[in-house]
Formats: structure tokens, C-alpha cells, sequence
């Protein structure tokens, strides 16, 4: 079980790579750059991986993409969330 | 295949673009050099190190290929490439160095959960 | 408790990953965890430099760094290899190599890149920020 | 092209400068003599042993353009001289202490850049 921190935009290679490499069982964080896959709900993973994926609320703040996030249905974390995971996840990951 | 304690490093860039590849690399030497079995996944731009007709460093940079070369003095002996990304980059394995090995996409996966420890450059 | 170390490989300000770290760092500490240390490596090794003068009324981000340092004890270690080629040296790195001046000072410290290796292996959890 | 400042000098006529951790200011002036010169420093005697073992750090420098740590050392002395001298104790009685830094030095190599 991975956690996957993605800091590049959905198009990046990094994120294409990291697309790759999600196993069933990981989890997925958007943050910095990443966090542009608010606008896009039709990004594959959003469905790859469902249940385990999420965006990094202060970095969609400070880019404005908090509401778009929020009207898409997409889930956030606050930096305390991101800790969490990285309690829940022993590997982390991160594409850059 | 990978055994558990070993440490797997992700090499993601290119040669000469950028010193991600060659800081990257040094890593997994330090890490043999330490004793710790070492193996090196290349996705992407980073199966450019693998070219066996690479010439010497341009802009006054270090050549790559002897390092390559050198791994298996430092017994790093696994060397994945991404499978996937070698035939969108119109690349054969006839033009990368011997003794690398493929690995499919829907296979790195498991390639990552294997190994406890991972670098990603 | 969980013990983690961080990667850092970002540039200050010209890559948000020290931020981020940073960050973190905090929420890290907050939630009742430990930081045992910092690696700093690529061109993350900028964040070291005590010549870094951010205008007043943004973060200084060594100084952020610094103080992590002095309250909670967590190590600074600056890739040795990755420093000198990027200009970047303590007062004996620069005795030893005759240069003139010299930017990396305590509590950061030029260290081996076996230091990572070594704080991969005493930590839970590496979490890498690039 | 000696972008190195000079500390000292390895010999009484001034011919081979050291930087402050004596290496060779300028790599292609060295030669066996030079080797001769800094064992003596270090209070090493250079015996066709110590030789070979140099010879072998040199191919390797030449071969992959770094010089080895030292268990690339060990298999690359293994590789070359055998069993019997490719073995971390026989180096280290060879060259005390740290046997791949020392030997990069009377090799006339760089300085390892290495963090090892």
C-alpha cells in the first residue's frame, strides 16, 4: 500500500508515470500543481482510484480552484488530513 | 525478482537535460556502496540513460553511459524499463544496453509494493 | 508516535516543495509525531544558504528551517556533492577547496549522501518533497 | 587550466603542487614518481602489491570516469587479480585506513566528488 503525491499538473509526465504505478490498494494526493485536476472531473484517475484519491485544500485555496473543487464533488484534505494518510500509508511516493 | 529490504530507485529523466538522472544515480550507488540491494526502475525520458550509442557528456557533463556501465561493478544487476513508455518513445531494446529487463505497465505496480524502500527521481 | 524524515530537493522560491515541507513539517509536529530530519539534496540544497534575502515581508525560508531546528531538533543535512557543485559550502569546505567565502553554517551541516540512506532507514516514514 | 589554488608542494623543487588535501593540482603531471612521493609522505613503502592494485584503480577510473568505493574495489581487484587479493582485507593492509581514498590519491585521480 502506497501513497502517491502528485505535484505536477494531471498532463505532466509525472503524473502520466504515476498513473503507472497506482496499485489497487493506494492512495492518491494532489498537491501544488496537481491540485489543477479540480477542473478536470473526466481525469482518469478520479476514476482509477476512486474512493482514495484527494486534493490538497490549502493549494486549491491559493489557486482559487476551492469552489470548482467543491461544485465538482471532489474530495479535500487540510494539511492535518495529509499527515493522516501518511499515518495510514507506510510508503509514500512522490511524482514530481 | 525484488526482495523486500531491497531499495528500488525511479530514474525519470533524461541525460543532459537536467542533473536529475545523475543525482539519482548516485544515490543508488551510494545505497550498493552501503551494502543495500539496489534496483533501478527507468520510466519515460529516464530510458534515455540506456542508449547504447551515447556519445560523451555534452556541455562539458559527464558521460552517462560509463556509469551505466559501472553498476554492475557496484552489483546493481536489475535494471527495469518500462515497456510501455520504451514503445512511445519509438525505441527497440536493439538500441539500449544489455542486460536490462521489461517490465509492462500493468506490472509496475507490483514492482513498487515489493521493494520497502523507494527513491523517485 | 511515527518518526519521519523529509526529502527536500526543491529550490527556494522557485519551487513550492520547501513550503509544502515546511508546512507539513508543522502539521507533522502537531499531530504528536516526530521529525528526526531533513535531507537536503538537488537543488533543494539552495535552502541552506544563510546569504538567502528574501524581501522582508515574505518567509525566509532557512530561517523557517532554522527554527525547526532549535525547537524541535530536527537535523539538517545538506548533500555535500549536491552543495559544492551548486556554489554552496561551509567555512572548512571552503578552507579545504580555497574559496573565499562560504554560505552554509550551523545548524545546517554538509554531510554524505549515505545520510539519506541512513534517515530512510532510522525513519517510518520518508516523505520526499520535489 | 589549475583552477585549484595551490597549498603546498608535494617535492622540494616546487614541481608538483597540492591543493589542501594533497591532490595533485594538475592530474597529468602524475607519474610513478609522484606516486613514490606521496607514499613516502604517508609513510607507505610502494611495493609491485601496492602496484597492481593501482593499476587496477586506474582501469577502472578509465573505464567508467569514477573512482571506485570500496566494494566496487574489492570486485573490480577480484575481477583482475584474483581471489585471493580481491578481498577487503588484503586492501586495507595494503593501504591503512581508508583504502579507496588513498589509492584514488596515488592513482593521481580527482579528488572523489563522492559523498561516500
Amino acid at each position: 500500500m502506497i501513497l502517491h503525491i502528485l505535484t505536477k499538473a494531471p498532463d505532466s509526465s509525472a503524473s502520466t508515470q504515476m498513473q503507472q504505478a497506482i496499485g489497487d490498494q493506494d492512495a492518491v494526493l494532489l498537491i501544488e500543481e496537481a491540485v489543477t485536476a479540480a477542473l478536470d472531473p473526466s481525469w482518469a484517475a478520479w476514476q482509477q482510484c476512486h474512493t482514495r484519491i484527494f486534493l490538497l485544500s490549502e493549494d486549491l485555496i491559493a489557486r482559487g480552484l476551492a469552489s470548482i473543487a467543491a461544485g465538482n464533488g471532489l474530495p479535500t484534505l487540510e494539511m492535518d488530513g495529509f499527515v493522516a494518510l501518511t499515518e495510514q500509508y507506510e510508503k509514500t511516493v512522490t511524482w514530481y | 525478482m525484488a526482495t523486500p529490504d531491497a531499495l528500488l530507485v525511479i530514474l525519470r529523466h533524461a541525460p543532459h537535460s537536467s542533473n536529475w538522472l545523475r543525482e539519482g544515480l548516485d544515490a543508488a550507488l551510494v545505497a550498493a556502496a552501503f551494502g543495500q540491494p539496489v534496483h533501478l526502475l527507468f520510466m519515460g525520458q529516464g530510458i534515455m540513460a540506456l542508449l547504447k550509442e551515447q556519445g560523451s557528456g555534452a556541455l562539458g557533463q559527464k558521460a552517462t553511459l560509463p556509469t551505466i556501465d559501472m553498476l554492475e561493478m557496484y552489483d546493481i544487476d536489475k535494471l527495469w524499463v518500462a515497456e510501455g513508455a520504451l514503445q512511445r518513445m519509438h525505441l527497440s531494446t536493439d538500441s539500449l544496453v544489455d542486460g536490462v529487463s521489461l517490465i509492462e505497465d500493468q506490472e509496475i505496480s507490483g514492482l513498487l509494493q515489493q521493494h520497502a524502500k523507494i527513491l523517485n527521481f | 508516535m511515527i518518526k519521519y524524515g523529509f526529502l527536500v530537493m526543491g529550490a527556494p522560491y522557485s519551487s513550492p516543495a520547501p513550503h509544502s515541507a515546511l508546512r507539513f513539517a508543522h502539521a507533522v509536529l502537531a499531530r504528536g509525531h516526530q521529525i528526526a530530519g531533513v535531507f537536503f539534496y538537488h537543488d533543494g540544497v539552495h535552502n541552506a544558504s544563510s546569504l538567502m534575502t528574501p524581501p522582508q515581508d515574505e518567509l525566509n525560508l532557512r530561517e523557517a528551517w532554522t527554527e525547526l531546528n532549535q525547537q524541535h531538533a530536527v537535523q539538517l543535512d545538506v548533500c555535500i556533492a549536491a552543495a559544492l557543485r551548486r556554489g554552496l559550502m561551509s567555512e572548512s569546505e571552503a578552507q579545504r577547496h580555497g574559496r573565499q567565502a562560504f554560505n552554509i553554517a550551523l545548524p545546517f551541516e554538509l554531510t554524505g549522501l549515505g545520510q539519506l540512506l541512513e534517515l530512510q532507514q532510522r525513519t517510518d516514514r520518508l516523505i520526499t518533497f520535489a | 587550466m589549475p583552477e585549484q589554488k595551490v597549498y603546498r608542494y608535494l617535492d622540494s623543487k616546487n614541481m608538483y603542487p597540492l591543493d589542501p588535501e594533497g591532490y595533485l593540482v594538475d592530474q597529468s603531471q602524475w607519474n610513478e614518481s609522484v606516486a613514490h612521493l606521496m607514499a613516502e609522505e604517508e609513510g607507505l613503502t610502494l611495493t609491485i602489491e601496492h602496484w597492481e592494485v593501482i593499476a587496477v584503480v586506474r582501469a577502472f577510473y578509465h573505464r567508467y570516469e569514477m573512482a571506485p568505493a570500496m566494494r566496487p574495489l574489492v570486485k573490480a581487484t577480484k575481477n583482475t587479480l584474483g581471489e585471493e587479493k580481491g578481498r577487503s582485507i588484503y586492501l586495507m593492509q595494503l593501504f591503512p585506513g581508508s583504502p579507496a581514498k588513498r589509492i584514488a590519491r596515488l592513482a593521481g585521480l580527482p579528488k572523489p566528488t563522492n559523498c561516500l
